[in-house]
C-alpha cells in the first residue's frame, strides 16, 4: 500500500490515547471516535493515581493534547461509530459527528458564552454535583477546547427563545444550522478502548444511596476531593458542606456479588480508596479514614507496599468486614455503620460523616449497541469477550478488531496503558498481512 | 555514520523578553504555595516582562495562555513553574515552537514534586522556596540559546532478551511488524517458566500447547534469528544504534548492530529455605514442584494437602504481593480435587488475590469444589511439624478464633518471582534502573509500563514485575508496538544538548577524548593544529568533557557554564 | 426440603461463603447478642465441624427472618441452612427449643393424631355467614390457642379472625371454615419435628380437600409461607390458591367491591412481617389497604419492605433478646412519627403487645414510653374502617 | 535572641537517577527541610569544580552533588568521574579555610525518594552544626 496505513480507535481515554498515539508516531493514520466532547475519559476525572500519588489529570493532559495535536490523528469528538462493513485490512465505518452547534475552527474556548447562558443545567461530568450551563466545556483540560450546546436544555434549540451566546460571542463561532453529519473512513483494523461505568448503587438499599445524602460513590469522592472539582477541592460532606470528622469506605459494593449479577471483583478499588484515605488525611490530617475490606486486593506492582504506607505513614484504619448496613441520623445526617469486625468476631457500629462506596465496575452502557454494529461477541457481564483469555487477551471474536482496557474485563491504568500498545503491535501487524499476499512470511522447509 | 539533517532555527531576539507562568496545579502547588505572591516577585525579576498564573498550565486552556502572551509580549524565552521536566518538558516546549520560540528557549521549574510537595506543612517556607527555583530558571533562561537537533538514524532490527512466553510473544510480533529480531535465550532452550508448568490458568490449556504454537511461529519466520545459551556481555550505544557484544556457554562471541532493545528476561522463584520445613521435612514442597509431578503424573493420591500462601512474601524483606500465587494454588487445588475428589484439599491465606474478570469465578468453583480456604494473619503463620509419617499443620484462624489442626500427607508452598539473578548485571550493562523489589524499573508506573526511562529499550513480562501469562502476553505485544515506533520511523531526532569545541581556545590535550565514555570526541589534526572534534550522532551529553576541559573550551550546549553559574548565583541572591 | 447438614450445604450455597461478614453484620440478633453469628457458623459447618454445630445454642437463636440472606452477596441461604441443621439435630435427639416453652409444641403434637376433634369454630361472630364448603376457605390458623395460652397478656388474636369474617360477608363472600383445621406445622417444621409437620400438613391437605375450595385465605404470614412454599415442597404444585388476607383485601379494593366508609385519623405505620415480606415478597398490598382508608397517614419506619427488622421471634421461639429487639422494634415505629403501628401477622402482633404488657416485670424489660404505642392487625383496622 | 541560622544548601543531581529520586520524594510525599536548591544536569560528571565553589562564594552553606549508584550510571561512569572532582575539591576547600565537609556526595537512585528526603534532612542538620558559610560577608 502506498498510502498510509489507517486504524480506528473507538473510545478517548488514556487506553484509546495510548493506542492511537504509538500508531500514529509510527506514521499510521489514526481515527479516534469518541463519544463525549471531549477526550479523556475516566482518568480524567480522578484526582490522583496510585501508587504514585501522580496528579491525574496533570499526567493525561499532556496525552491528551499530544493525541489531538497529532498530524497523523484525526480527533472525532462528540461522534458515535454507527456502521462497520468490510473484514480485517478493509474496513468501511461509518461515523456520526453530532453538533456541537458550535464552530470548532473559530471557537476560542473562552467561556463567555457559558456565563452569560441562562439556561443552568446539571453537570454528568461532575456526577451532578455541580451545574452547568446549556452551552459548556466538559472540564477545565477538556480537549477540543470547543463549547458544546446542549440541544436538549438550549432555550434556543427548544423554545426558539434567547441566542444570547450567539450575540456575545466575538469569535463568531455560535452556529445553530448545524446539522448531524455521518463521515465515511476505510481503516485496515479497529481497536476498542471505550471503559467502564458503575453499577447502580440504589440496588443496595440497605447502604442509603439515594436516601442519604452522604452516601456517595467513589467516583463522586474523585471530583468531590479534586482542586477542579464541585467543592475546589475542599472535603466537605453534601448534605452541609461541613467537613467531615469521620470517612468511611466500603469497598465491594456489588462486586464479587452474585445477587447483584457481578460474580468478578471491580480490580481497582482496594488501591484507589487507600489512595482516597491517604488524599482525605493529606487535605484533612485530623479526620479519621477508615476502609471496610474482604479480601486486601494489593498486587500490582508497588501496592502492596502502598497499602503498607497508608497504614503505617497515614495511619488509615482498615477494618476487614463488609458492612451489613448504613443508617443516618436525621438530625446530623450522619450515618452509623453497622458491620462485623470479622476479625475481632465482634459485631460493631462506626460514626461517620461520609460515606463513600467502591461500587463494581461494569461495562459502558451503550456497548451492547456498539458490539451489535462491531458484529463482535460480548461476555456474560457485556464485557467485550476476548478471542483467548489466555494467549488472544487483546483479540475480540472479529478478526481486525481489537480491545483494550477495561472494557475487556477490569484493570488499572498501567494494565490498560500496556494492553493498548499492544492493540497498536496488533493493528500494525494486520497491515503489514494485508500488504503482503501471504498471510505470514514463512521460512521454506525450515 | 549518521549523516545530521537539521530542523529550522527560531532567530532570537538579542534583548532577552522573559514570560513566568506559575503553575496552581489544582490544589497541589496553589494549596501550599503562595502562587500571586510568586507571580508578583517574578514580575519584578530582571528580563522578565510577563508573568501569570494558571489553575493547570498543562491544560489547552494553559497551553493557549502561554502561546498567547508569547504573541502579545513578543517573548523570546519561556520560564514555567509547577512539575517535573522529566513528565511535562516536551509538552510546553511543543506549545513554544507552535508560536515560533525554540524549544531550547523553554526552561521548566519544579515546584511542585520539589516545594509543594515536600514542604507541604510550611507554607511560607514552600513559597520562598519556590520563588528562588523562579529565580534560577529566569538567571539561567536570560542565557539560553535557540538549538539544532541532528536526526539519527535508525537500525530497523532489535533484540529481544529473553525466550519465554513474553519474549517470544514480542519476537514474533515485531517480526510480523516487519523487523528482524534477534532473539537471545541464557537457556539452551526457549520457552523460559512454561517449560516447568502442567496447567495454565484461565482455561486449564496445557502449558506445552499453549507454547508449542508460538515457538514454531518463531522458529519458523525469517526474520527472528534465535539464539539460546547466550549471554548479553555488553551494549554500547544509543537508541537506532546499539552495539551488542553476545556471549555463547561456549565462550564464543558475536557482535550485533541493532536499533532496539527488549528486556523480558523473566523472573525467578523463590526457593523458600528453611520456611515452613522445606528442605527438612519430606512432604514440604513447592507449587512448582507439585505442578511437576502433576504433570508428570509421578503423585500418588493424598489423603490431604495444605497448601501455604505468601510463602516468602509480604514480609519485611520482601514487602511485595507475588501477584499469581492465589491464582496459581486455586488452579493446582482445582486439578487435585478433580483428580482426586475425596482428597482433603487446605488453602492458607492472607487475602485471596482473585482479581480482575476470571479470576473470581475459579475461586468460586474452587470453593463449590470443597477446597477449604483458611485465613492467617502475618504475625500469626502456620506452623508444620512432622507427626509421625504424616505432616501436621497447625493454624490459627482469626475468622473463628480457633486453632486448627490439620493433618497432611503434602504441605504445598506458594513462593512469590524474584528478580532473575541475572537482572543487576544486565540493568548495569543497559544503565536502566531496578524497582525497590529488584524488579526492572518501568519509565512511569501509569503510563509508561513497557519503557525504560532510556530511549530505545522496553521491557515486558515478569522481569518488570510478577505477572500471568495474559499479562505478560499483553506487555509483550505493548513492548513490540513501543520498540516499532522508531524503527517504523527509520530515525529520531537527537536532543541539542552536545558539546561544541571551540577551536581557538582548543589545545588539543586529549583529556575529552579519554574521558568520553562513547568515543564521541576525538582530536583530530586540523589547519589550525591538533583540536578536538565531536561525533553528533554518538554523543549523549553527559557533559563529562565540558566540565574536564581545563582550557573551558568546551560548551555544553543547553547546560553552559554561564547558565549553570548564573543559576548559582541566582540561588543566593535575596 | 434438606433434613441434613451436608445437604443444605450444597442446596443453600454455604460453601460460597465469601467471609465477608455482611450477614453478621446485618442480623438483628447478633447485635445484641455478642455470642450469635451467622458467618462464624457457616465458616464452621465448611470447616466440618458438625457437631460443634448442632450441639450449639445458635441452631435455635436464629430468627430466620432471612435479612442476611437477603443481603448475602453469595445468595448463602442461612435460613434455609439452620432449619435442616434444626431437624438433623432433632433427629439425633439433641434437645432443642419447643414452640413456646413446649405448651404449644405440645398442642401442636397433639393435633398430628387423626382422630382429635377440637372446638374451632366458638369464636366466629354470632350472624356471621360462614359455611362447610365453598370455593374461598379462610385457614383461620391458631388463634383461638394463642387467646388461651397468651391470655395473661390479653393478645384478643380472635378478633382478627372476626373482622375477616365480617369483612368477607359484608363484600358478599361465604367463607369455608374448617371444624377440624389443623396446627399447620410451621412451629413445628422450624423446631426441627420434620416428621410431624408432615403429618399435620397431610392432614390438613385432606381437609382443604373436601371443602373443595379454590382459594385458601391465610390471615397468619407464617401459614401463608408453609401453605405456599412448603406444602408445595412436600406435595407438589397445590390444586388450590394461597393468598394472605392483605393481597385479597388489595383485589376487593381494586374491583371496587371493599369500601371504606369510617375515616380513621391516625398516623399508621405498617411493620412487615418477615414471612410475608422477605420470604413471600408481599410488600405493597398491605400497604395499598391502609393508604385506601381515609383518614390514615400512612408513615415509614427507618427500615421497611425488604430491609425491615423482624419482631425478634420465630416460631415462638423467644431467646433472652427477643424483647429487648421488640423494644428496638417499638422505639423505630414511634421514631416514624406514628401513633398505630399496624401488622399483618397475629404473631408479630402479640409478640409486641406482650413487651409492652403489664404482666411482664418492668425490672426486667422496662419499655420507655417513647416506644410505646398501639398495635392493631391490618384486617381488624380495616373491619373498622368498613364500620364493622 | 538573633534568629535560628537556616542553612541554604545547593544541589547538583543528575537528571537520570537524583533528580528522579527528588521527584519520587515528592509523589511520595516524603517531607523535608526547605533548604534545599537543585540545579539539574544531565549527569553528575558534568559537575565542574569551578559551579561547587561558586555556590560557596554565593552563599551556600552546604553543597550536595548527587547521581546514579556505582554501575549504574547512565552515561557508563560518569558518577565514578563525578567522585575525582568532588574529592579535587574538598581539598580546595580546605585551603582556602572552607570545611570540606560541607561538601557531600551521594548515590540517589531513581526509586530512592526516601533516600533523598533522609540525605536533605541529615544535610541540613549536619550544615546546621557547622554554622554559617565562612565566606558569606
Amino acid at each position: 500500500m502506498d498510502e498510509k496505513p489507517s486504524v480506528l480507535v473507538i473510545g478517548g481515554g488514556v487506553a484509546g490515547i495510548q493506542a492511537s498515539t504509538d500508531l500514529a508516531n509510527r506514521g499510521f493514520q489514526v481515527y479516534l471516535a469518541e463519544k463525549l466532547p471531549s477526550i479523556g475519559g475516566r482518568m480524567a476525572q480522578f484526582d490522583k493515581t496510585y501508587p504514585t500519588l501522580d496528579c491525574s489529570i496533570c499526567i493525561l493532559a499532556p496525552k491528551m493534547i499530544d493525541c489531538f495535536r497529532h498530524p497523523n490523528i484525526k480527533v472525532l469528538a462528540y461522534s458515535e461509530v454507527k456502521s462497520v462493513s468490510g473484514s480485517a485490512g478493509n474496513f468501511t465505518i461509518e461515523i456520526l459527528r453530532k453538533p456541537r452547534f458550535v464552530d470548532a475552527a473559530r471557537c476560542t474556548g473562552c467561556g463567555q458564552c457559558a456565563e452569560k447562558c441562562p439556561k443552568k443545567i446539571p453537570n454528568e461530568w461532575e456526577l451532578n454535583m455541580a451545574g452547568k450551563k446549556a452551552i459548556y466545556m466538559p472540564f477545565p483540560q477538556a480537549v477540543p477546547r470547543v463549547m458544546t450546546i446542549d440541544p436538549e436544555n438550549c432555550l434556543y434549540l427548544t423554545k426558539g427563545i434567547c441566542r444570547v451566546c450567539e450575540k456575545l460571542c466575538q469569535a463568531k463561532a455560535i452556529d445553530f444550522s448545524q446539522k448531524p453529519e455521518t463521515v465515511q473512513i476505510k481503516v485496515g483494523s479497529i481497536i476498542v478502548a471505550t471503559g467502564f461505568d458503575m453499577i447502580d448503587p440504589s440496588k443496595f438499599p440497605e447502604y442509603g444511596y439515594g436516601k442519604y445524602k452522604n452516601v456517595i460513590v467513589s467516583l463522586e469522592f474523585e471530583r468531590l476531593i479534586c482542586a477542579s472539582g464541585p467543592t475546589g477541592g475542599h472535603l466537605v460532606r453534601p448534605s452541609d458542606h461541613q467537613k467531615p470528622k469521620t470517612v468511611a469506605f466500603v469497598l465491594c459494593v456489588g462486586s464479587r456479588d452474585v445477587k447483584a449479577g457481578r460474580v468478578y471483583c471491580s480490580n481497582v478499588c482496594c488501591l484507589y480508596s487507600a489512595k482516597d484515605a491517604i488524599l482525605v488525611k493529606e487535605h484533612e490530617p485530623d479526620v479519621d479514614a477508615v476502609i471496610f475490606y474482604t479480601d486486601l486486593r494489593a498486587y500490582s506492582k508497588g501496592s502492596r507496599e502502598f497499602i503498607d504506607r497508608a497504614i503505617r505513614d497515614y495511619g488509615i484504619k482498615y477494618i476487614r468486614g463488609r458492612p451489613g448496613e448504613i443508617r443516618e441520623d436525621h438530625e446530623t445526617k450522619s450515618l452509623t455503620i453497622w458491620y462485623e469486625n470479622t476479625l475481632s468476631r465482634k459485631v460493631e457500629k462506626l460514626q461517620a460523616d461520609l460515606v463513600v462506596l467502591s461500587v463494581a465496575c461494569v461495562p459502558r452502557g451503550d456497548t451492547k449497541e456498539l458490539a451489535k454494529v462491531l458484529g463482535v461477541e460480548l461476555d456474560e457481564y457485556g464485557f467485550f469477550k476476548v478471542a483467548d483469555p489466555l494467549y488472544a487477551p487483546l483479540d475480540t471474536t472479529v478478526r481486525g478488531v481489537f480491545a483494550c482496557g477495561f472494557c475487556t474485563g477490569p484493570k488499572d491504568i498501567s494494565d490498560s496503558v500496556a494492553q493498548a500498545s499492544g492493540t497498536a503491535a496488533k493493528a500494525a501487524e494486520v497491515s503489514m498481512m494485508y500488504a503482503r499476499a501471504v498471510p505470514r512470511a514463512v521460512k521454506k522447509g525450515g | 555514520m549518521q549523516q545530521a539533517e537539521t530542523v529550522k532555527k527560531a532567530e532570537i531576539a538579542e534583548k532577552p523578553r522573559i514570560g513566568v507562568f506559575v503553575c496552581h496545579c489544582g490544589t497541589n502547588i496553589g494549596g501550599i504555595v503562595n502562587v500571586p505572591e510568586v507571580v508578583k516577585y517574578a514580575k519584578a525579576l530582571p528580563d522578565v516582562v510577563y508573568a501569570g498564573e494558571n489553575l493547570y498550565t498543562c491544560s489547552e486552556e494553559g497551553l493557549a495562555s502561554i502561546k498567547s502572551a508569547i504573541k502579545e509580549h513578543n517573548l523570546n524565552r519561556v520560564v514555567v513553574a509547577s512539575c517535573s521536566p522529566r513528565t511535562h518538558e516536551p509538552l510546553f516546549r511543543a506549545a513554544c515552537e507552535s508560536v515560533g520560540v525554540n524549544k531550547y528557549l523553554f526552561d521548566l521549574v519544579n515546584i511542585r514534586d520539589h516545594c509543594s510537595w515536600v514542604h507541604m506543612h510550611e507554607p511560607e517556607k514552600a513559597t520562598e522556596k519556590a520563588m528562588d527555583l523562579v529565580r534560577m530558571a529566569v538567571a539561567r533562561a536570560r542565557h539560553l540559546e535557540a538549538q539544532e537537533e541532528t536526526a539519527v538514524q535508525i537500525t530497523k532490527s532489535a533484540m529481544v532478551i529473553g525466550g519465554g512466553v513474553a519474549g517470544m510473544t514480542a519476537a514474533v510480533s515485531l517480526a510480523d511488524q516487519g523487523f528482524d529480531v534477534t532473539l537471545v535465550e541464557k537457556e539452551p532452550k526457549l520457552g523460559g517458566m512454561l517449560n516447568h508448568l502442567h496447567l495454565l490458568y484461565p482455561g486449564m490449556k496445557s502449558a506445552g500447547d499453549t507454547l508449542e504454537p508460538i515457538r514454531g511461529m518463531v522458529e519458523d519466520s525469517p526474520r527472528i534469528r534465535v539464539m539460546t545459551s547466550t549471554d548479553v556481555k555488553s551494549v554500547k550505544g544509543f537508541v537506532g544504534n546499539f552495539d551488542v557484544t553476545l556471549q555463547g556457554k561456549d565462550g564464543k562471541e558475536s557482535q550485533l548492530k541493532i536499533g532496539t532493545i527488549l528486556v523480558a528476561t523473566g523472573a525467578a522463584v523463590l526457593a523458600p529455605k528453611g520456611l515452613y520445613g522445606y528442605g527438612e521435612l519430606k512432604g514440604v514442597i513447592t507449587q512448582l514442584e507439585l505442578e511437576d509431578v502433576l504433570k508428570s503424573g509421578n503423585l500418588k493420591k493424598p489423603k490431604s494437602v495444605v497448601m501455604i500462601l505468601c510463602a516468602g512474601s509480604r514480609i519485611p524483606e520482601r514487602p511485595y504481593c507475588s501477584r499469581i500465587c492465589c491464582m496459581n494454588a486455586i488452579k493446582n487445588a482445582l486439578i487435585l480435587k478433580e483428580r482426586y475428589p475425596d482428597t482433603d484439599v487446605y488453602i492458607l491465606y492472607r487475602d485471596i488475590q482473585a482479581y480482575g474478570r476470571n479470576y473470581e469465578e475459579y475461586y468460586r468453583r474452587t470453593r463449590e469444589m470443597g477446597v477449604t480456604f483458611i485465613m492467617f494473619l502475618k504475625d500469626d503463620p502456620p506452623v508444620v511439624s512432622a507427626d509421625g509419617k504424616e505432616l501436621k499443620v497447625s493454624v490459627n484462624d482469626p475468622l473463628i478464633g480457633e486453632r486448627l489442626d490439620l493433618k497432611a500427607d503434602l504441605v504445598v508452598l506458594s513462593t512469590p518471582f524474584i528478580p532473575q539473578e541475572m537482572s543487576k548485571g544486565l540493568s548495569q550493562v543497559l544503565r536502566v534502573p531496578l524497582s525497590p523489589d529488584g524488579f526492572f524499573m518501568e519509565a512511569h508506573a501509569k503510563l509508561r509500563p513497557v519503557d525504560f526511562a532510556t530511549e530505545g529499550i522496553f521491557l515486558c513480562g515478569t522481569a518488570r514485575g510478577p505477572a500471568d501469562v495474559p499479562e505478560s502476553v499483553g506487555q509483550a505485544f505493548g513492548a513490540a508496538a513501543r520498540a516499532a515506533i522508531p524503527m517504523a520511523l527509520g530515525k529520531v531526532m537527537a536532543e541539542a544538548i552536545t558539546p561544541a569545541v571551540d577551536i581557538d581556545l582548543c589545545i588539543g590535550c586529549g583529556l575529552c577524548e579519554r574521558l568520553c565514555p562513547y568515543g564521541a570526541i576525538k582530536v583530530e589534526q586540523t589547519s589550525k593544529g591538533k583540536k578536538a572534534s565531536v561525533a553528533e550522532a554518538a554523543c549523549k551529553g553527559c557533559g563529562v568533557c565540558g566540565a574536564a576541559c581545563p582550557e573551558q573550551a568546551i560548551t555544553m550546549r543547553h547546560f553552559t557554564n554561564k547558565q549553570i553559574l548564573a543559576q548559582v548565583e541566582a540561588a543566593f541572591a535575596r | 426440603m434438606e433434613t441434613r447438614m451436608e445437604d443444605a450445604m450444597a442446596k443453600t450455597n454455604v460453601r460460597y461463603c465469601l467471609k465477608c461478614g455482611k450477614c453478621t453484620g446485618s442480623c438483628p440478633l447478633a447485635r445484641v447478642n455478642p455470642e450469635y453469628s451467622p458467618r462464624q457458623t457457616v465458616e464452621r459447618a465448611i470447616l466440618g465441624r458438625k457437631d460443634q454445630i448442632l450441639r450449639g445454642k445458635g441452631v435455635w437463636w436464629c430468627l430466620t427472618c432471612e435479612l442476611c440472606s437477603e443481603r448475602c452477596p453469595q445468595e448463602v441461604r442461612y435460613p434455609d441452612f439452620i432449619r435442616a441443621c434444626r431437624i438433623e439435630a432433632t433427629a439425633k435427639g439433641i434437645e432443642h427449643m419447643c414452640a413456646h416453652g413446649g405448651m404449644l409444641a405440645e398442642l401442636q403434637r397433639a393435633m398430628t393424631s387423626p382422630e382429635v376433634k377440637q372446638d374451632r369454630l366458638g369464636w366466629i361472630p354470632k350472624g356471621a355467614k360462614v359455611s362447610g364448603t365453598g370455593d374461598l376457605l379462610y385457614f383461620v390458623g391458631c388463634l383461638p390457642y394463642f387467646d388461651v395460652i397468651m391470655e395473661k397478656i390479653k393478645p384478643d388474636s380472635v378478633a382478627i379472625g372476626q373482622s375477616v369474617v365480617k369483612i368477607l360477608n359484608r363484600v358478599g363472600v361465604t367463607p369455608a371454615i374448617m371444624p377440624n383445621e389443623r396446627c399447620c406445622g410451621h412451629d413445628l417444621l422450624w423446631t426441627g419435628e420434620v416428621e410431624s409437620f408432615k403429618k399435620l400438613a397431610k392432614l390438613n391437605m385432606d381437609e382443604i380437600a373436601k371443602t373443595g375450595a379454590k382459594t385458601v385465605l391465610m390471615s397468619c404470614p407464617e401459614g401463608y409461607r408453609t401453605l405456599k412454599l412448603d406444602y408445595a415442597d412436600l406435595f407438589g404444585e397445590l390444586p388450590f390458591e394461597v393468598v394472605h388476607t392483605s393481597e385479597f383485601f388489595s383485589r376487593l379494593i381494586d374491583e371496587g367491591r371493599m369500601k371504606f366508609d369510617k375515616s380513621i385519623d391516625r398516623k399508621v405505620v405498617y411493620h412487615d412481617p418477615c414471612r410475608l415480606g422477605r420470604h413471600l415478597r408481599v410488600f405493597d398490598a398491605p400497604r395499598k389497604v391502609l393508604s385506601s382508608i381515609s383518614g390514615v397517614q400512612l408513615k415509614e419506619m427507618e427500615r421497611s419492605r425488604a430491609e425491615a427488622m423482624c419482631c425478634g421471634v420465630d416460631a415462638w421461639m423467644c431467646n433472652s433478646n427477643s424483647k429487648q429487639m421488640q423494644i428496638e422494634r417499638l422505639r423505630e415505629a414511634r421514631m416514624s412519627g406514628a401513633d398505630l403501628l399496624v401488622t399483618a401477622c397475629p404473631k408479630c402482633q402479640i409478640h409486641f403487645r406482650c413487651v409492652m404488657s403489664e404482666k411482664l416485670p418492668k425490672s426486667v424489660f422496662p419499655v420507655p414510653d417513647e416506644a410505646k404505642i398501639d398495635v392493631m392487625d391490618l384486617s381488624e383496622l380495616a373491619a373498622k374502617a368498613m364500620g364493622l | 535572641m538573633g534568629e535560628k541560622f537556616e542553612p541554604k544548601i545547593l544541589a547538583f543531581t543528575c537528571n537520570w537517577c537524583s533528580y528522579a529520586g527528588a521527584d519520587m520524594a515528592g509523589t511520595s510525599r516524603m517531607q523535608y527541610p526547605p533548604n534545599i536548591r537543585i540545579v539539574r544536569l544531565m549527569c553528575s560528571g558534568r559537575v565542574d569544580p569551578i559551579f561547587i565553589l561558586n555556590a560557596f562564594k554565593a552563599g551556600a552553606d552546604g553543597v550536595l552533588v548527587s547521581g546514579c549508584h556505582p554501575q549504574d550510571c547512565h552515561y557508563i561512569d560518569g558518577n565514578e568521574k563525578a567522585v575525582t572532582r568532588v574529592e579535587f575539591t574538598k581539598k580546595m576547600m580546605e585551603k582556602i579555610g572552607l570545611n570540606p565537609e560541607r561538601l557531600q556526595l551521594e548515590w540517589i537512585s531513581a526509586s530512592e525518594g526516601a533516600k533523598f528526603a533522609e540525605v536533605v534532612a541529615k544535610m541540613v542538620e549536619r550544615i546546621t552544626k557547622l554554622g554559617p558559610n565562612p565566606l558569606k560577608r
